[in-house]
């Protein structure tokens, strides 16, 4: 079967979610990606969104991370405020998923302004939950499409923590950034390219990177989706 | 014991211009009605608090209403920007708009400080980003015991909650279902609250996930069939998702945008 | 995710001489058949963790289980006095028992804090009484935002919590209704947790009012109907009012206790 | 009708609580006073049990606090946390009904140890939910039989504050005790006899006061309980 670069980023995504761990899902392609993970490989994944929804099973793509069918099909509802401070912020969820509009190579992640904060280029939507998503899951994976006006080499603003300067969090902070392109995993604290999808070139994920992107010297491929991903990939999307 | 009117004799005594607003409900419940109300009765400079600022603040902003926002996220969610809201940020466009920016979590502590009383709340938060250095309402607090250091954020206690329920009895109580946010939160922190309903019944049969509101908590309830439209009302009707990517078109473009208020909601 | 196990296995494989142990319940879902397991296992050295000591913790208490105990009200409700727990604080009897004595509000408090991975918890509370001369565990905090002095409590975060609950489904997913007290928040807190349940059910199905703990924050459930007598389990059975009556007269002496124990527990 | 000092009392102490009102119910004589005054003239009477309880509408008597029927009749169920933050603690609560083991001229009361606190003879049950009632209902009204074990002049501890200081608190304390015998309502802080029931003599008040009791010189006398309310409070107590 042939398929995107977004169906390859989003197949490698779900699969990074392993059976039985949980979940904090935040907006946009971390959803599709963890919604993936549960209809292939991962039955027993458990999907947390910070509308309150603990367990949810969606049978289709969320419309946004409040959507009805989140909420009929969770084990537990509770309200925000308790999703926020009994669920992520005691470090008991295993993976946040997480989008960007901006990275650094230390996986610190800007949604929040383009230019000065005061008199912004461009404002964009602001924090949500991730700061603290970032701060208290056990561990982060940030899904995103690899371009230079994403991948920037100094942020204007940092919205959610990378791997900086972890002694004052609980969570492991961002260990993998998955793109259209390949996979980067901090390596002494950078992000670097170590997987790269079938058929793209290693010089074009660095021509799609703002910084001076390192390879690691064992680069791996990561294997195309398989058709049973596709197929519950395109089901799901509806 | 709340009182039943309409909605718009309800705006008009709770809502003065200058007010701080919190229109409340979390992708679900968006009490769309009651802003249109407020557009209508023309407030202005007002305070608007709301973790999610969703079209009903982008129409609001648009409009004119506000002088300033509060609020943790500002887009057109599985959508993309709030385009007036942008515009105002960054051209003050029609007004110039303060903010004050929290995350989430932060803002649904503030909450859950000013419905106990309390004038502040404590959360792991922050910490690492640049929001500190922005929001003057974020400030460090050590623990007593461990002497740890943590992130304190004052409490919200708006003048006015709105938020949109499901259902009242004659009463005046509030039964709400389905993702519940932070509404109980908002209404508790308020000094005055309205509730738009789907519908008034004789009796409010307990359900699955409800969250009541006694009547003596709320100040004004007004029956508003489809209040929360485009956003959804579990169990009543579900959310209009054309609406919402339309609106990334209306809001746009000020002249299309104003042909809309003009045309929709005044 | 919660195995599933005998109640005398889960309680010799999670509590352990010297662990600081909450049995929670408000009233209603005591786990009073957990207790008695304790008692029969001989654990010593407990700090034992509850808000209403009640029966439970009298008999805990008399068989010489606990050395301390953290509490906010400590007798038995609508009947009286419970006579171990005095003679323990007043006669060292069997053991001396150390006591860290909190109102309802901090103690709850406390849990909310530990439940939500925060060092303390705020509240305004204890202010003129002379409880906190007495209970280090109490120290006041300033708000940085008002200058206010409130008063701030430690986490509790214990080292196993166990409450009863009316059902669980096969994948150890819990389900309890009612008065639902601090049993949330006292497992979320705790490093690990057993859950006694009247029954293992195929399907959770919702009802209002429940709180469900989802398996994967659940150490053990253990099948145990009637787990909760003499409380009572709603919709399962009612309070046995004889038995709290009866207890006066047994707890009342230490001879009878000892027959009691004996006889009933071991 | 011929009726009990008890039942006076309890009628007395029904009789203060305004119909449409809130009440924070505390255990023993305050619930039975507070489901008479809903059983009689105050059927919107708004009862909260600090069991979660709130709006509860029982047609007998608890046997405690935390009783199925409070939970089954109530308007709202809460948790314990929620019931004392978001509930008692902003002070949106009209009035709490407190019982006392001992208390003084002030209304401080003592329900926690009599003698040492490190070395007591006797032990008391604790405070309960008793500080927080005192300090954060709009107003408390204490019922409690008049002895010199329970009037004291001097409490060997404190566990809810009085009239003694009020500045830390949004509520304004006890307002009222009501005994077996009348009424005392605080004078320039203290609290001084302002009411006899029938048939009782200034003298045997006094004679059970531990401290030095003022007397208003312009004593009331208690209405005798009506058949009404006695029937009410009779079928009640089953």
């Amino acid at each position: 079967m042939t398929y995107t670069t977004d169906e390859m980023m989003t197949v490698a995504a779900a699969r990074v979610l392993k059976d039985g761990t949980s979940c904090f899902v935040g907006i946009g392609l971390p959803s599709t990606a963890a919604n993936l993970a549960r209809a292939t490989h991962a039955p027993d994944l458990v999907l947390i969104y910070e509308s309150g929804c603990i367990g949810a099973k969606p049978d289709r793509l969320p419309l946004s991370i409040g959507d009805g069918i989140l909420a009929e099909t969770a084990d537990s509802l509770v309200s925000v405020p308790e999703i926020f401070n009994y669920w992520l912020q005691p470090g008991r969820i295993d993976v946040g998923f997480l989008g960007a509009a901006q990275l650094d190579r230390y996986g610190n992640i800007n949604t929040t302004v383009i230019g000065d904060y005061a008199d912004p280029k461009v404002r964009l939507p602001g924090a949500g939950g991730a700061p603290e998503i970032a701060a208290s899951c056990k561990e982060v994976v940030i899904v995103v499409r690899q371009s230079r006006r994403t991948f920037l080499d100094k942020l204007d603003f940092i919205t959610s923590v990378g791997q900086d300067d972890r002694s004052a969090f609980s969570g492991a902070g961002p260990r993998m950034i998955i793109t259209d392109l390949g996979v980067l995993r901090p390596v002494d604290g950078e992000f670097t390219l170590t997987q790269l999808h079938p058929g793209v070139e290693v010089s074009q994920a660095i021509e799609a990177t703002g910084w001076d992107l390192k390879v690691s010297p064992d680069l791996a491929e990561t294997p195309p989706p398989t058709g049973a991903e596709l197929t519950a990939l395109r089901k799901l999307a509806g | 014991m709340a009182s039943i009117t309409s909605l718009a004799e309800a705006v008009a005594d709770l809502v003065h211009d200058g007010d701080q607003v919190a229109l409340e409900g979390f992708t679900h419940l968006i009490p769309f009605a009651a802003g249109h109300e407020i557009i209508r009765q023309g407030r202005k400079g007002l305070t608007l608090v709301r973790m999610t600022p969703d079209l009903i603040y982008d129409q609001l902003i648009g409009a004119g209403c506000a002088r300033k926002l509060i609020f943790s996220w500002g887009g057109n969610p599985g959508v993309g920007s709030l385009h007036r809201f942008r515009d105002a940020v960054q051209h003050s466009w029609p007004v110039p708009l303060e903010i004050e920016e929290h995350s989430h979590a932060g803002m649904a502590n503030r909450y859950v400080a000013g419905a106990s009383g309390l004038p502040f709340a404590v959360l792991r938060g922050y910490t690492g980003t640049d929001l500190p250095r922005q929001t003057d309402t974020i400030k460090p607090i050590t623990c007593p015991f461990t002497g740890e250091t943590l992130t304190a954020v004052p409490a919200l206690n708006p003048d006015v909650a709105i938020i949109h329920a499901q259902r009242a009895d004659r009463k005046g109580n509030v039964q709400l279902w389905g993702i519940t946010g932070v509404q109980k939160e908002a209404v508790l922190a308020a000094k005055r609250s309205l509730v738009t309903v789907e519908e008034i019944v004789d009796e409010l049969e307990p359900r699955p996930n409800a969250v009541t509101l006694p009547s003596w908590v709320v100040t004004r309830v007004a029956e508003v069939p489809q209040g929360a439209h485009p956003s959804y009302a579990h169990d009543y009707y579900v959310r209009d998702n054309e609406y919402y990517k339309a609106w990334d078109g209306i809001g746009r473009d000020r002249e299309e945008f104003q042909r809309w208020l003009e045309e929709v909601v005044r």
